[in-house]
């Protein structure tokens, strides 16, 4: 029987903590069995996310934030905010864990390809997106998209994930970094304000381009309609949502936005699927 | 597929044999009240059911509490051989419902391995509802007190003697040796059929009640329905097609379960961080109700509630869906599409 | 049919609406089965000959209160156990008593929808009140039912159908007096054998779905979040196992201690006919017997569990007796 | 055949125990069966550590607390006996004996009468013929 709810069993590689107060911790997850590696590779797409599984602590669903190219291991950072996530961040390099995935839908790579990216991430919701960049950075990829333009708004620098990564960003000639932090701080020196402000300022151009927006949802709120504003067409905003969620595979119920399952439909949805389902996110 | 006749004195033994390699699974008196449950012999069976036992069927598949997996350092799978069972004595509104979840359950890259076990053991044969209930409306959402659609058999019970419509080959095992009906008897079968279904409601425009609820979604409609419900889970765990889970972790068994959990609780879909999608009552019973009436249509192009009536009837302040639905048909909303 | 009580308590809503006293009234309506009636929530004068209240108004009003926008005027109409809930949920600081307005009805029972044969095995068409006597129709004929017999057992047990502290009290009689009737009931269960009441609780317990029905259905569970939902250390079983049923009945009754106003609206709303009841009157008794308290009789007593000052002398012996246990 | 001992777990408050010898046993040579749970106080107490105490297997609890006006919190212990005791109550009507479920308050110059307290209480519960009848949180069971 292949039961879906079954985890797979994993070890945690590596435990980085990401930002200064120890709020965002990302862990490094390598696979127990062979087998578990080469269905989960075979299947992920940047964009999915897994469910990680403590037992006795429950489930919690959290998106990916490597890509494949970087090793047989996967990548979560995660939030300390409730029960599991809590427990996660008790949690050392060396212990077991469980995990479930890749689960939905994941960023359509292949519908993006010659047309330019315009990557908007707030907080701690930036995991997927590094990852799809991460993917799409490798030399065997780059060259089948275009521009690549990042914008990455945090509430103050202490905060920025994946900071030796993004530093290299900065220097790489083939993508413009656009970072933000709400509030001014000594020797920034990237852009102060809230995100939908700073991409306002920057103005990236719509043509050919698709926008990828992955952040908490007074963010998202705020930054859709700027998008608009610059003219991006509601098919090429894409955004990833986050429900609570117990299955992942579509059957628990909860997930639902409309008939849609956020789980299993998504989590990555464009603005017009969006506008077409009942406003309850 | 063959209908055949069998008189009451012979029906009644039929379980009998049946119990000889099947578990078997009928309404019986349990208290005051009737419950689905394992028959040990055929005069167990409570045979006139005018109105469902109020707990669901749905439970022998989708039990209210199941271990996924047991705890021994990692996650195992429980895996139990299925016996073969006779569900019998249901009505087709629940039979509609049992198969309306597998759509829910049941899908091709993750297929609910639990589920579906149970449910390719059992040979469903449920029985014509000839005298439904006030609180029945099947025929309103698209069933029949006589719908044949959905099991493996269908029993009908005229002038005390008994109808039975073989429906799949599965079903056709357990009547085997029964004569075939005569044209006369098929003719009375037909007759009480129209009968029972004309003292029935109509059935709801699927497409206009689908559209009206959509334009009301962000009207004070709900506001209206919602404002005497409670928030209990009567409606949705008594509901036979409702399906939602949750899964939990009992530390001291070692055990992962599922167990059933109703969007009309307000930690059902309640974040870790404290954001809430569906905050009050009013979204809550608004799901419930667009669930039933306008998801399921999307999904699946039927209406997810089958008319057994136990919300109707159970319902601790009286909302009934059959109301919200005629009042939601009856109403202009804003942006109503034509 | 409205009968003259209907009508009275409909003129006083209509006055009160009209006068702009308050901006909502709380009552019952026809509800959509024959058996069934329906709270409703009247905000215009045009709309009170909706309301009605007999023996099938199976709530306690009060617990929409929990609710309620605070600063609403709002009358609602009450027997003697929702005035006495209203006072204790007042008490407790979860309303403002000068917002509410309470129509005062004496009570005339509420009809036990068990008793009076509402079961899967015959549907019952009509149910008529007709003075002392309950006239059922079901499906396959007539029967009539003495309205004691047909009464719900938490009815049978009230000591004060009388509302208390009302704003008006309609001018009708009610079925019974206050203090007419008494719980020796309880006795007869306290005196069953250990095993025997184990039993008892054991069967009760065993039918539980954990739908809370109870829980929502009841003025006085409103916590925020609910001990069993509880998750960080989840306290009870989630599932349906013993221990998880038993927990969940015996908490939610004790936390009722010295506040359960003995309504019954738990034990009407529970779908699988869950007797529980007893459990918070067994509570209420020993509160009674210790402190001489009863729920929601006084304004101004507070339940014994918040009141501590006058255990201090009586304290100290009590290790001694433990000791000889 | 030797009987299985007794679980019996100890609620106790963390200043009852006037004696530092006194909490010392109680810290590091409680006797395997003996689960202690400590609290703040008696009135941090709430009825649900011990029903989870219960279902959890107890054959017995013992709560321990400060006796009346010697309460750190002033009047926590008040609050626990009221509770409590009618909690006891209550769960003995129900199918857990009260016997099985005992307080103690210490005065503070009490020594050493901790230990010789459970010693007797094991022995009554060996001795009890009353068992306890609610529901362990280990049954399960499935489709109600």
């Amino acid at each position: 029987m292949k039961n879906c709810y079954e985890p797979f069993p994993m070890h945690i590689e590596r435990v980085v903590v990401e930002t200064t107060d120890a709020t965002l911790k990302s862990f490094e997850l390598t696979f127990d069995r062979k087998e578990d590696c080469a269905e989960f590779f075979e299947k992920y797409n940047p964009g999915q996310f897994c469910q990680l599984s403590i037992f006795g602590k429950g489930e919690a669903p959290i998106g990916i934030a490597s890509a494949a190219w970087e090793g047989n291991f996967v990548r979560f950072t995660v939030q300390k905010m409730g029960k599991f996530t809590s427990a996660i961040h008790a949690m050392r390099a060396g212990d077991p864990i469980g995990m479930r995935g890749p689960l939905g839908n994941g960023f359509p790579l292949g519908d993006w390809k010659g047309l330019h990216l315009l990557v908007i991430g707030g907080g701690c919701a930036f995991s997927t997106l590094y990852a799809m960049t991460k993917h799409i950075l490798h030399p065997s990829h780059r060259a089948e998209y275009g521009e690549i333009t990042a914008l990455y708004g945090t509430r103050n620098s202490g905060l920025c994930l994946y900071k030796p990564v993004i530093e290299e960003w900065h220097n790489r000639d083939d993508m413009v970094v656009h970072q933000a932090i709400d509030v001014p701080e000594e020797n920034w020196k990237y852009h102060v304000g809230f995100v939908p402000a700073v991409l306002e300022e920057i103005a990236p151009s719509p043509r050919n381009t698709v926008a990828v927006l992955c952040g908490p949802p007074a963010m998202t709120k705020f930054t859709l309609p700027v998008l608009t504003k610059l003219a991006f067409p509601p098919e090429r905003i894409y955004t990833s949502l986050e429900k609570r969620m117990k299955c992942g595979v579509g059957h628990c119920g909860r997930c639902n936005i409309g008939h849609k399952y956020v789980c299993k439909d998504g989590p990555v949805f464009t603005l017009k699927e969006l506008q077409e389902l009942p406003n309850e996110i | 597929m063959p209908t055949k006749w069998i008189s009451r004195k012979d029906l009644k033994k039929l379980p009998d044999q049946w119990l000889k390699q099947y578990d078997v699974y009928a309404p019986i008196q349990n208290g005051h009240e009737l419950a689905f449950q394992l028959v040990k012999e055929s005069a167990q069976i409570v045979w006139d059911v005018p109105s469902n036992p109020r707990y669901p069927a749905k439970s022998l598949f989708l039990p209210q509490s199941e271990v996924l997996m047991s705890y021994d350092g990692i996650l195992h799978s429980v895996e139990k051989v299925e016996r073969p069972k006779v569900l019998f004595g249901l009505h087709p509104c629940d039979a509609r419902a049992i198969r309306l979840l597998d759509h829910a359950l049941v899908d091709e890259q993750n297929p609910d391995e639990y589920w579906k076990s149970k449910r390719q053991s059992t040979i469903i044969v449920s029985t014509a509802c000839i005298s439904p209930d006030e609180s029945c409306f099947c025929t309103a959402v698209g069933g029949s007190p006589f719908n044949t659609a959905d099991s493996d058999a269908l029993i009908v019970e005229v002038e005390d003697e008994f109808c039975v419509y073989v429906l799949t080959e599965k079903g056709g095992v357990l009547f085997s040796k029964l004569p075939d009906a005569e044209d006369a008897q098929r003719e009375k079968v037909e007759k009480l059929t129209k009968k029972v279904e004309a003292g029935m409601p109509k059935a709801f425009p699927k497409k206009k009640l689908h559209d009206n609820l959509l334009a009301s979604f962000e009207t004070d409609f709900w506001k209206e329905v919602s404002q005497s419900c409670l928030g209990c889970g009567v409606c949705t765990f008594l509901c036979p097609s409702c399906f939602c889970f949750d899964i939990a972790d009992e530390t001291v068994r070692k055990e992962r379960v599922r167990n059933w959990d109703s969007c009309m609780f307000r930690t059902y879909s309640l974040e870790a961080s404290g954001h809430n999608p569906r905050p009050t009552k009013m979204e809550r019973t608004r799901q419930r109700v667009m669930h039933k009436f306008v998801y399921w249509v999307d999904l699946v192009g039927e209406i997810g509630c089958t008319g057994c009536g136990r919300c109707v009837k159970y319902c601790p302040v009286n909302i009934d869906i059959r109301a919200i639905a005629q009042d939601a048909l009856h109403r202009e909303f804003e942006g109503m599409k034509k | 049919m409205p009968n003259t009580r209907d009508q009275k308590i409909q003129a006083e809503a209509k006055r009160l609406l009209q006068d702009g006293v308050v901006d909502v009234v709380i009552g019952f309506q026809k509800g959509t089965l024959p058996y069934k009636m329906q709270p409703c929530f009247i905000s215009r004068a045009d709309e009170v000959a909706k309301l009605t209240l007999n023996g099938l108004c199976s709530n306690n009003l009060a617990v929409y209160l929990n609710h309620w926008p605070k600063g609403e005027k709002t009358a609602i109409i009450v027997r003697g156990c929702e005035s006495r809930a209203i006072q204790t949920l007042v008490l407790e600081n979860r309303h403002a008593r000068e917002n509410l307005y309470l129509i005062g009805v004496p009570c005339i029972g509420i009809l036990d929808l068990q008793k009076i044969g509402q079961q899967e095995l015959q549907p019952v068409l009509a149910v008529q009140e007709e003075g002392d006597q309950v006239r059922v129709t079901f499906g396959n004929g007539e029967k009539l039912f003495k309205r004691n017999e047909a009464l719900h057992d938490a009815c049978l047990h009230c000591n004060h159908p009388q509302p208390l502290n009302a704003d008006v009290v309609i001018d009708e009689a009610g079925l019974f007096e206050d203090g007419s009737f008494d719980k020796s009931y309880l006795h007869a269960f306290r005196n069953l054998s250990a095993k025997k009441r184990n039993e008892v609780f054991r069967a009760e317990a065993e039918r539980c779905i954990r739908c809370y029905a109870c829980r929502e259905a009841c003025p006085m569970c409103y916590c925020e979040e609910c001990f069993v939902n509880h998750s960080r250390p989840q306290w009870i079983d989630s599932t349906i196992a013993p221990s998880g049923q038993q927990g969940w009945h015996i908490i939610r009754a004790f936390h009722q201690t010295g506040r359960c106003v003995s309504c019954g609206a738990c034990e009407r709303a529970c779908p699988m006919n869950i007797k529980m009841t007893y459990l918070t009157d067994l509570l209420n008794q020993d509160m009674a017997a210790e402190y001489g308290f009863e729920a929601g009789l006084d304004a101004a007593a507070a339940p014994p569990f918040l009141t501590l000052g006058e255990d201090k002398g009586k304290f100290t012996g009590e290790q001694e007796e433990d000791h000889a246990n | 055949m030797t009987q299985k001992k007794p679980l019996i777990v100890l609620f106790q408050c963390q200043y009852c125990l006037a004696s530092s010898l006194d909490q010392y046993w109680v810290e590091q040579e409680l006797p395997e069966n003996v689960k202690r749970v400590k609290v703040p106080c008696s009135g941090r107490i709430d009825p649900l550590y011990i029903l989870n105490a219960i279902q959890g297997g107890a054959d017995g609890i013992m709560v321990c607390g400060c006796m009346p006006e010697k309460c750190h919190y002033k009047e926590g212990n008040l609050h626990a006996r009221r509770t409590l005791n009618e909690f006891r109550n209550f769960l003995n009507t129900l199918g857990y004996p009260q016997e099985r479920f005992v307080f103690h308050w210490m005065n503070i110059d009490e020594r050493g009468v901790i230990q010789p307290l459970l010693a007797s209480f094991e022995e009554r519960l060996k001795r009890s013929k009353d068992r306890p009848r609610l529901a362990n949180r280990m049954l399960n069971q499935e489709n109600g």
